[in-house]
C-alpha cells in the first residue's frame, strides 16, 4: 500500500471535510457527527500509513509536489507538500493518537450539549496539524501554525460561558502569537533573502545548499549571519507554539479545556509542532555552525531556552495541586527537553522523544480524563485519592505512562528516548549546561510524578467525588490500553542497540547498532536519579498518605516558602501582567489619550486661529472646533439679522438703493478715468 | 457741438428711462410703479434699435431680434406683475407697494 | 428728419411725464398709450418697421388692455380711480434719484466719442427677419414661447380668486336605531 | 457606438435616487425593492466590466473621453485599471449589503435609500473618473450624502461627529483643490493619464519650479493633505472615530467599506503618479506617520469601550498598512537596489488589502448594528456577555469576521497582510518589525471584543430576549463571510486583475 506524494493533501483533506461536516451538522446529529469524524481521521491513519512506506522505501529523499497559488509579479507564489520520513512519521503519530482520542472523547463528552461542535472543531484542529505536518513551504506551514492555534483557541474556550476558559483562550492565541510574529518576520526576511519559501524544490528550496550558502554568508545586524537571525526568528514562533521559556505561561492556563483537547492539543499534537519546525528548518538552523565569527550560534539559543524549559517547568510541577496542570508543566518541561535535543545538535534524538511523549502524555492526560470524569470534575489531587481500588484499568495505565515519563529504564520508551537526548547532551561540546539541567530534571520529573501517583491513587478518598468513582465506560478505557501498549512498544524501535527509527529519520538505510555499555557510565548515573526522584516521592507522598484534603503537604511543611513560590508559578503571570501588561495598557492609554487631546486638540486649536482671524468670538467655551462652528453661525446669524433689518420690505427703498448705486458707480468709472 | 442722430437717440433713451425712474421711485401705486418699468424697459429698446441702426459696427439683425425677445419678454413681465397686483390687492385690499411688506426682515 | 424726431421724442416724452404725475390712474393709462405708441413711431423714424409692428400689437393694443383691467380690478368703488397723494418725501426721493441718474447717463453720453458710420445700416425686411428668427434664434424662439405660456399660466394662478374646496353639505342625518332590548 | 458601460456604472445608481425622489407614494417596501435593485446595478455591470476586462494590459480601459468644457482644456473622462476594477467590484457588494443592514429603518427609509445610492453613484465617479475636474466633483459630492446620513440617521452625538467629518474633510479639499489649480496652471491640464505622462517626463516638477517660491511644495502638500485627511492618515485621523461611531450601521459600512478606500486610491492614482520625486522625499517622514497610525491606532483601539469606535480604530489600523507598503515603495522607487519584487509584493498587498479590509471591515460594523438592534442602542464593551450562547449562529458570522479582521491565514486579510509585510520589510526591514507590534495588539483586542462580549455566563443586555440572525439580517453578512472564506483560500481570483498592473508599477512607479 503506498501513497503517493501528489495525493498527500488527501490526509488533511478527509478531516477537513469532516469538520464542514461537522460545522453544517445540528446539534442533534451527535452520531453523525462523531461517526463522520472518527471515520475520516481513521482514513488518514491508513492513508498516512501508506504515505509512511512510501517514505521508508527511500528514506533519504524528499519527495515534493509544488504548485501555484497566486501570482506574484512576473512570477508565482508557490506552495506544496513534502513527503519524507519525518512527514510520514509525524503523519502516522498525529493521526493515530488523534484517532485514540476521538474516541476517547465520545466517552468523555458524551453529556455535553455542544458534542457535534467539538468534533467539527477537533476535526479542524487535525486538518490543520497534518498540513503543518505534510508542508513544503514556509508559508503553508505557517497558515497551518496558525490554523492549529485557532483550533486550540476554540477549543480551549470550548466551555465558553466559563470565564476562565475564555480568558485561558485569549491568553493562549495572544501569547502564541507574539512567537508567531517573530515566525512571521523571519518568514519574510528569507522570503526576501531567497526569493522561495518552499522547503525542497530541486535545488532552488530554501534548505537546499544553494539557498543556505547564501543565507550563511551574508552577515547581518550585530555580526549574525542572516540565516542565524532568520533562524532565530523562526524558533520564535517555535518558543510560543511550544511553550517554552519565556512564553509558556499559556500552556497550565490551556488546562481549562476539556481534557481529551489537552491530551490531543496541549500534550501530543501541537505543542510539539515547534519542535517540529525546528527540526524541520534544521539544515537553516546548524547552517552558522561552521562559521565561527557569529556571535552567537542560533542553535545554541535554541539549547540554552530548552534547557531552562526543561528545569523550570520540572520545577513549578512540584508545587501544584492541579492534576493537570501538573501534567501541563510536565508537557512544558518534556518540551524542553526535546528543545535541548535539537540544540545540542540531535534533531532525531528530538524528534524520537517527540513520538514517544506524545504516546505517553496523551495516555497521562486521557487517564486523568477518564479520573477527572469518575470524581464528577474534581482535579485537585488533595480531594481525590484511593483511587486504585475502584479504577484498576486507569490506574495500570496511568502507571505505565508515569514510568515512561519519569524513565523507568528498559521497559518504557521515555527512557530510551530521554537517553538519547542526555547522550546527545553529554556529546556537546560548548558546555555541559544543558546536560546538568537535564538531569536534575530527571530527578523532578521521577518525583513530582511519584507524589502524583501517590496523592490520587493511594490513600483514601477524601472528597465526594472520589469516594464515589467508577471505572470509566469502554470507549474510555480501551483507548487507555491500546496507549498504555504503544508507550512501552514504540521504545524498541529506538534503542541504541537497534536505533532503526533514528536512521530512517536521517534517510539511513543500514542501521549501525552499538552495544549498550557505549556511554554506559551516564545511563547508570541516570537510571540512579530516577530511582532517587522516586524513593523521594515516596517517602515523602507514599508511605504516609494524606488523610483529608486540608493537610499541610509534607514538602511545603518543609520548605514552605519554597512551596509556595512554586504553587504561585514563580510569579510569571504577575510578572508579566506588572510589565508586558502595563506597557501595553499604557501605551493604549497614551494613544488613546493623544488621540482626544492632543491631535484634535492641535487641530481644534488651528481651526480656532482660523476662526479667530476671521471673528472676534469669546463664546467658544466649550470646545474649539465645534464650539467655534457655533459662534461662526451665530455670527453670521447676528450679521444676517443686521441685514435683514435692512430688508425693509419697501420696493422703493430697494429701487433708490440701486439706482443711488447706479449713479455712483458711473461716477466713479468715469471720474476714475475708467476709459 | 451738433449731434449726430445716435447721440439724440441716447439722450432720448436716457430722459425716457429717468421719467420711468422716477414714477416707479415715487408713485405708491403699484400699477403705477410697474408702469414705470415698463418705460424704463421701452428705453432700453430704444438703445438697442439705435445702436442697430446707427452703432459703430452695424450689423445685420442682431438689435431687432433682441427688441423682439425683450418686448417679448416685457409682455410676460407685465401679465405676472398685473397678475402680482391683484393678488395683492385680494389680500391687503388696496395696492399700495409701501404696505406690501411682508417679507420684511 | 431730425425735426421728425424731435417731435416724436418730445410727445413721448411729455406724455410719459404727464401720465408719471397724474393722480387719476385711467387718465395715467390712457396717456402711457399714447407715449407708447410715439416709441413706436419711433421706431418707424429708425426703419425698424416690423418693431414697430411689434410695439404697437404688445403694448398698445395688448399690455393697455391689461393695465386697463388691472386698474378696474383693483379699485374699492364705481368712481375711486383717484390715488391718494404721495408723500413728500418719497416724491422728492424719486426725484433726487432720478435726476442724478438722467445727469450721470447724460454726462455719459456727451463724454462719450460715438464714431457715426459712414451709412446708416440698411433696414431689414421682415422675410429676413423670420429667417433669422427661425434659423439661428429657433432654441431662443422656443424657449420664449414656453416663457409665454408658463408667464401665462402663472398670472392666472396668481390672480385667480383663491376659492376653497366646496363645501360639502352636512350629512343627512343618520337614523340611530337603538339597539332592540330583548327583555 | 458601444454602451458607455462606466458612465453606466456610475450614473445608475444616480438614477435610482432620482427614481425613489419621484416616487413619493411608494411604500418601504417598494422603495427597499427599488433601491436594492440600482444598488445592485453595480455588481451587475461590474461583471460585464470583468468580462471585457483584459488583464494583462496595463492601461487605461473601457475609455471614454468627450470634450466637455474646452476652453479649460477639460475633458469627461472614464477609464478602468485593475485597480479600479477592484475597488468597483468591493462597491458593488458592499453597497448592497449596506442598504441590507438598513433594511430595518423606518423613519424616511425613502430618503435614507436615495442618499446612500448618491454617495455610491459619487464612490464610484472618484474611482472611475480620469480629470480632476470631474474627479473632485465626484470626491465632495460624496461628502453631502454622508453628512446627510450620519447627521439625521446617527446616534447622540451625530450632529457634532457629521460637522467634523464634513469641515475636516473638506478643509483637507480646499487644499487639494488649490494644489491642483496651481499644476493647471503650471501644466494647462487636469487630465490624470496627460499629468502621470508628464510626471513621467520630468516636466511636472520642473513647470512647477518655474512658478517659483514655495509654490512646488505647496502644490504637493496641499494634494497630500486633501488625500491624507480622507484615508486617514495618522494624526489627521481624528474625525474618523466619532463619524463612524455615530453614523446610522449602513452608512458605517459604506464609509469604511468604500469611502475609506477613496483616500488610498487618490495616493495611488494621483501623488504617486504626478508626484514621484516630492513623495519621495517625503516618504521617510510619511512612513513614520503610517507606522504610527498601526501601532497607535491598534492601541488606541485597545482602550476603548464603544465597540464601533474599537471597530473605528481598526480601520485606521488598516488603512495604515496600505500607506506603509505604499510609502515604503516610494522611499525604495529611486533607489539601486534591486526591489522590484519586494516592491510587487507591497503594492500587491496594498490593493488586495484595500478590498479585504473593505469587505471585513463593513461586516464588523455589521455585527455592531445588529448588537445594537437587540439592545435599544447600547454599544458598550460591558454591555454584553455570552451572546454566543444565545445566538450561536451570530457568533459564528461575527466570529470569522474578527478573525479574517486579525489577519488569520484562511481567511482574506491573511494574505494582503502577509503580502504587505514581506513588501516592507524587503524595503525598510525596521518599519516591517515594528508593524508586528500592530498586528499583536489588533489580535488583543478584537479578542478581547470577543471574550467581552460572545463569551462568559450571559449578561447585560444579551441576558434576556436575545435571538439569534434572522432573515434579512444574515443577508448582508453572509456573502461577505464567504468571500472572506473564498479569498483566504484563492486570492489568484482577485490578483490576477490587477497583478500585470502593480507589476507594471513596481518596475518604474508611473501610473497608469
Amino acid at each position: 500500500m503506498n501513497l503517493p506524494v501528489a495525493q498527500l493533501w488527501l490526509i488533511p483533506a478527509l478531516p477537513l471535510l469532516a469538520a464542514g461536516i461537522g460545522a453544517l451538522t445540528p446539534r442533534g446529529g451527535r452520531r453523525l457527527a462523531a461517526t463522520v469524524a472518527i471515520g475520516a481521521l481513521a482514513l488518514s491513519f491508513l492513508l498516512s500509513v501508506g504515505a509512511l512506506i512510501t517514505a521508508l522505501a527511500d528514506p533519504a529523499a524528499h519527495l515534493v509536489h509544488n504548485f501555484d497559488w497566486f501570482e506574484l509579479g512576473s512570477g508565482t507564489l508557490r506552495l506544496g507538500w513534502v513527503l519524507d520520513p519525518l512527514t510520514a512519521f509525524m503523519a502516522v503519530m498525529v493521526t493515530f493518537v488523534g484517532l485514540l482520542i476521538f474516541i476517547f472523547s465520545t466517552g468523555y463528552l458524551r453529556a455535553d450539549a455542544n458534542f457535534t461542535r467539538f468534533f467539527c472543531f477537533l476535526s479542524l484542529f487535525a486538518a490543520a496539524m497534518l498540513g503543518l505536518v505534510i508542508a513544503n513551504s514556509l508559508l503553508l506551514l505557517f497558515i497551518c501554525w496558525e490554523l492549529v492555534g485557532l483550533a486550540s483557541y476554540l477549543l480551549i474556550g470550548f466551555w465558553f460561558h466559563k470565564p476562565a476558559a475564555a480568558a485561558a483562550a485569549k491568553k493562549a492565541f495572544i501569547t502564541t502569537r507574539i512567537g508567531d510574529l517573530g515566525l512571521l518576520l523571519g518568514m519574510v526576511w528569507l522570503y526576501d533573502s531567497t526569493g522561495s519559501l518552499l522547503f525542497f524544490d530541486g535545488g532552488a528550496g530554501v534548505l537546499e545548499p544553494a539557498a543556505l550558502d547564501a543565507l550563511a554568508a551574508q552577515a547581518t545586524i550585530g555580526g549574525l549571519a542572516i540565516s542565524t537571525a532568520i533562524g532565530l526568528l523562526i524558533f520564535c514562533g517555535a518558543v510560543g507554539k511550544s511553550g517554552q521559556f519565556p512564553l509558556h505561561v499559556w500552556l497550565p492556563d490551556a488546562m481549562e479545556g476539556p481534557t481529551p483537547v489537552s491530551a490531543l492539543i496541549h500534550a501530543a499534537t501541537m505543542v510539539a509542532a515547534g519542535v517540529f519546525l525546528v527540526a524541520r528548518v534544521y539544515p537553516l538552523m546548524i547552517a552558522d555552525q561552521p562559521l565561527a565569527h557569529v556571535p552567537v550560534h542560533a542553535l545554541t539559543v535554541v539549547a540554552a531556552v530548552g534547557a531552562v524549559t526543561a528545569l523550570l517547568g520540572a520545577v513549578i510541577a512540584i508545587g501544584q495541586y492541579d492534576i493537570k496542570r501538573i501534567l501541563a508543566f510536565s508537557t512544558v518541561s518534556q518540551l524542553g527537553y526535546m528543545m535541548l535535543a535539537l540544540g545540542v545538535g540531535s534533531w532525531v534524538a528530538a524528534i524520537f522523544h517527540l513520538l514517544t511523549h506524545a504516546f505517553f502524555k496523551a495516555l497521562l492526560f486521557l487517564a486523568a480524563g477518564s479520573v477527572i470524569d469518575a470524581a464528577h470534575h474534581e482535579q485537585d489531587l488533595r480531594h481525590l485519592g484511593g483511587l486504585r481500588g475502584p479504577m484498576r484499568i486507569t490506574f495500570a495505565t496511568f502507571a505505565i505512562g508515569t514510568m515512561a515519563l519519569a524513565g523507568v529504564p528498559f521497559l518504557f520508551s521515555g527512557f530510551w528516548s530521554k537517553e538519547g537526548i542526555l547522550h546527545a547532551a553529554h556529546g556537546w561540546d560548548v558546555s555541559p549546561l544543558p546536560l546538568y539541567a537535564g538531569l536534575v530534571a530527571v530527578v523532578l520529573t521521577a518525583f513530582y510524578m511519584t507524589r502524583l501517583v501517590a496523592e490520587v491513587f493511594h490513600g483514601t478518598a477524601r472528597g465526594e467525588g472520589a469516594a464515589h468513582a467508577k471505572e470509566s465506560p469502554p470507549t474510555m478505557t480501551i483507548p487507555l490500553l491500546i496507549l498504555a501498549g504503544c508507550a512501552i512498544a514504540l521504545g524498541f524501535l529506538g534503542t541504541p542497540a537497534w536505533p532503526w527509527l533514528q536512521a530512517r529519520l536521517e534517510g539511513r538505510t543500514e542501521i549501525h547498532g552499538h552495544s549498550l555499555l557505549e556511554g554506559g557510565g551516564l545511563m547508570a548515573l541516570s537510571i540512579l536519579l530516577v530511582a532517587l526522584g522516586i524513593g523521594a516521592g515516596w517517602a515523602l507522598y507514599g508511605r504516609r498518605t494524606r488523610t483529608r484534603a486540608a493537610a499541610v503537604d509534607p514538602l511545603a511543611a518543609r520548605i514552605p516558602r519554597i512551596f509556595s513560590a512554586l504553587t504561585d508559578r514563580l510569579w510569571f503571570d504577575e510578572l508579566y501582567a506588572a510589565t508586558v501588561g502595563r506597557l501595553s495598557d499604557g501605551t493604549a492609554r497614551l494613544a488613546d489619550l493623544l488621540d482626544r487631546h492632543v491631535w484634535d486638540g492641535t487641530i481644534r486649536f488651528l481651526s480656532g486661529l482660523g476662526l479667530f482671524a476671521g471673528f472676534v468670538n469669546r463664546d467658544a467655551d466649550e470646545d474649539v472646533l465645534n464650539g467655534g462652528f457655533d459662534a461662526g453661525s451665530a455670527g453670521l446669524r447676528r450679521g444676517g439679522q443686521a441685514y435683514s433689518r435692512r430688508q425693509t420690505g419697501d420696493a422703493h427703498g430697494y429701487l433708490r438703493v440701486v439706482a443711488i448705486s447706479f449713479v455712483v458707480l458711473v461716477m466713479v468709472i468715469m471720474l476714475g478715468g475708467g476709459q | 457741438m451738433s449731434f449726430g442722430p445716435l447721440q439724440l437717440c441716447l439722450l432720448f433713451s436716457s430722459a425716457l428711462f429717468c421719467v420711468g425712474l422716477m414714477g416707479a421711485l415715487s408713485r405708491s401705486n403699484a400699477i403705477l410703479v410697474l408702469l414705470g418699468i415698463e418705460l424704463m424697459l421701452n428705453a432700453a429698446n430704444i438703445n438697442f434699435i439705435a445702436f442697430w441702426r446707427y452703432g459703430p459696427e452695424p450689423s445685420p439683425a442682431t438689435g431687432v431680434i433682441f427688441v423682439i425677445f425683450a418686448i417679448a419678454i416685457a409682455a410676460a413681465e407685465a401679465a405676472v406683475g398685473l397678475a402680482l397686483v391683484i393678488a395683492i390687492y385680494r389680500h391687503q385690499r388696496n395696492i399700495r407697494l409701501q404696505e406690501a411688506d411682508t417679507l420684511k426682515g | 428728419m431730425t425735426t421728425a424726431f424731435i417731435i416724436i421724442a418730445a410727445a413721448t416724452l411729455g406724455t410719459a411725464t404727464v401720465a408719471m404725475v397724474l393722480r387719476n390712474l385711467i387718465h395715467s393709462a390712457l396717456l402711457l398709450i399714447a407715449s407708447w405708441a410715439g416709441i413706436g413711431a419711433f421706431y418707424l423714424w429708425a426703419g425698424a418697421e416690423f418693431v414697430a409692428f411689434a410695439q404697437v400689437l404688445v403694448y398698445v393694443g395688448a399690455i393697455s388692455m391689461v393695465v386697463l383691467f388691472a386698474v378696474l380690478l383693483t379699485r374699492h368703488s364705481r368712481s375711486e380711480f383717484a390715488v391718494a397723494p404721495d408723500s413728500l418725501g418719497r416724491i422728492l426721493g424719486g426725484l433726487l434719484a432720478s435726476g442724478a441718474t438722467l445727469g450721470v447717463l447724460i454726462g455719459a453720453v456727451l463724454s462719450t466719442p460715438l464714431l457715426a458710420p459712414a451709412t446708416p445700416a440698411r433696414g431689414i425686411t421682415v422675410r429676413e427677419l423670420g429667417g433669422e428668427l427661425m434659423g439661428p434664434h429657433a432654441a431662443a424662439l422656443l424657449i420664449l414661447g414656453v416663457l409665454l405660456t408658463v408667464a401665462l399660466l402663472g398670472a392666472v394662478v396668481i390672480a385667480a380668486s383663491e376659492r376653497g374646496p366646496v363645501p360639502r353639505p352636512p350629512p343627512p342625518p343618520v337614523a340611530v336605531q337603538p339597539p332592540a332590548r330583548r327583555a | 457606438m458601444t454602451l458607455p458601460l462606466l458612465s453606466c456604472l456610475v450614473f445608475a445608481p444616480w438614477a435610482g435616487a432620482v427614481v425613489l425622489t419621484l416616487l413619493r407614494r411608494a411604500g418601504p417596501a417598494a422603495v427597499r425593492g427599488i433601491a436594492l435593485a440600482f444598488s445592485l446595478s453595480t455588481l451587475a455591470l461590474a461583471a460585464i466590466a470583468l468580462g471585457a476586462f483584459e488583464p494583462s494590459r496595463t492601461s487605461m480601459q473601457l475609455v471614454e473621453r468627450h470634450s466637455w468644457i474646452s476652453a479649460l482644456n477639460v475633458h469627461y473622462h472614464l477609464g478602468m485599471d485593475g485597480l479600479s476594477l477592484v475597488l468597483v467590484l468591493l462597491t458593488g457588494i458592499i453597497a448592497p449589503a449596506a442598504l441590507l443592514a438598513s433594511w430595518r429603518i423606518t423613519r424616511g427609509i425613502r430618503l435614507f435609500a436615495a442618499l446612500l445610492l448618491l454617495l455610491q453613484g459619487a464612490a464610484l465617479g472618484v474611482f472611475l473618473a480620469l480629470d480632476f475636474f470631474h474627479w473632485f466633483l465626484f470626491w465632495e459630492l460624496s461628502l453631502i450624502p454622508a453628512f446627510f446620513l450620519i447627521k439625521l440617521w446617527g446616534g447622540a452625538g451625530a450632529a457634532r461627529a457629521a460637522y467634523q467629518f464634513v469641515i475636516y474633510t473638506i478643509g483637507g479639499s480646499a487644499f487639494m483643490l488649490l494644489g491642483f489649480a496651481a499644476l493647471y496652471g503650471a501644466t494647462g491640464t487636469l487630465d490624470f493619464v496627460q499629468l502621470a505622462q508628464l510626471a513621467a517626463d520630468g516636466l511636472v516638477d520642473q513647470r512647477l519650479a518655474a512658478l517659483g517660491g514655495a509654490w512646488p511644495h505647496v502644490v504637493f502638500l496641499g494634494v497630500l493633505l486633501g488625500l491624507a485627511v480622507k484615508v486617514p492618515l495618522f494624526p489627521f485621523h481624528t474625525w474618523l472615530p466619532p463619524a463612524y461611531a455615530e453614523a446610522p450601521t449602513g452608512a458605517s459600512m459604506f464609509l469604511t467599506g468604500v469611502l475609506s478606500k477613496m483616500g488610498v486610491y487618490g495616493f495611488l492614482r494621483i501623488l504617486w503618479p504626478i508626484f514621484p520625486a516630492p513623495l519621495q522625499a517625503a516618504a521617510p517622514v510619511l512612513l513614520w506617520l503610517a507606522l504610527a497610525g498601526v501601532v497607535l491606532g491598534a492601541f488606541a483601539a485597545l482602550r476603548q469601550t464603544d465597540l464601533k469606535r474599537m471597530v473605528a480604530y481598526s480601520s485606521l489600523n488598516h488603512l495604515s498598512y496600505c500607506l506603509l507598503a505604499l510609502f515604503a515603495v516610494a522611499q525604495a522607487a529611486g533607489s539601486a537596489a534591486p526591489t522590484g519584487e519586494a516592491a510587487t509584493a507591497a503594492l500587491s498587498g496594498t490593493v488586495l488589502q484595500l478590498f479585504n479590509h473593505g469587505l471585513s471591515a463593513a461586516a464588523l460594523f455589521h455585527c455592531v448594528g445588529v448588537l445594537e438592534a437587540r439592545s435599544a442602542g447600547r454599544r458598550g464593551l460591558d454591555d454584553f456577555g455570552g451572546v454566543r450562547t444565545a445566538a450561536p449562529v451570530f457568533a459564528g458570522l461575527a466570529g470569522i469576521t474578527m478573525f479574517s479582521s486579525l489577519g488569520l491565514p484562511g481567511l482574506n486579510g491573511f494574505v494582503g497582510e502577509f503580502l504587505i509585510f514581506r513588501g516592507v520589510f524587503g524595503l525598510a526591514p525596521w518599519a516591517a518589525a515594528l508593524a508586528c507590534l500592530g498586528l499583536l495588539v489588533t489580535a488583543l483586542f478584537l479578542l478581547t471584543f470577543w471574550q467581552r462580549v460572545f463569551h462568559g455566563p450571559r449578561a447585560g443586555a444579551a441576558a434576556g430576549d436575545f435571538s439569534d440572525l434572522r432573515g434579512v439580517e444574515l443577508a448582508p453578512l453572509i456573502p461577505l463571510v464567504v468571500l472572506m472564506g473564498v479569498l483566504g483560500v484563492a486570492p489568484q481570483l482577485l490578483i490576477r486583475l490587477f497583478n500585470p498592473l502593480v507589476t507594471a508599477w513596481a518596475g518604474h512607479p508611473v501610473v497608469p
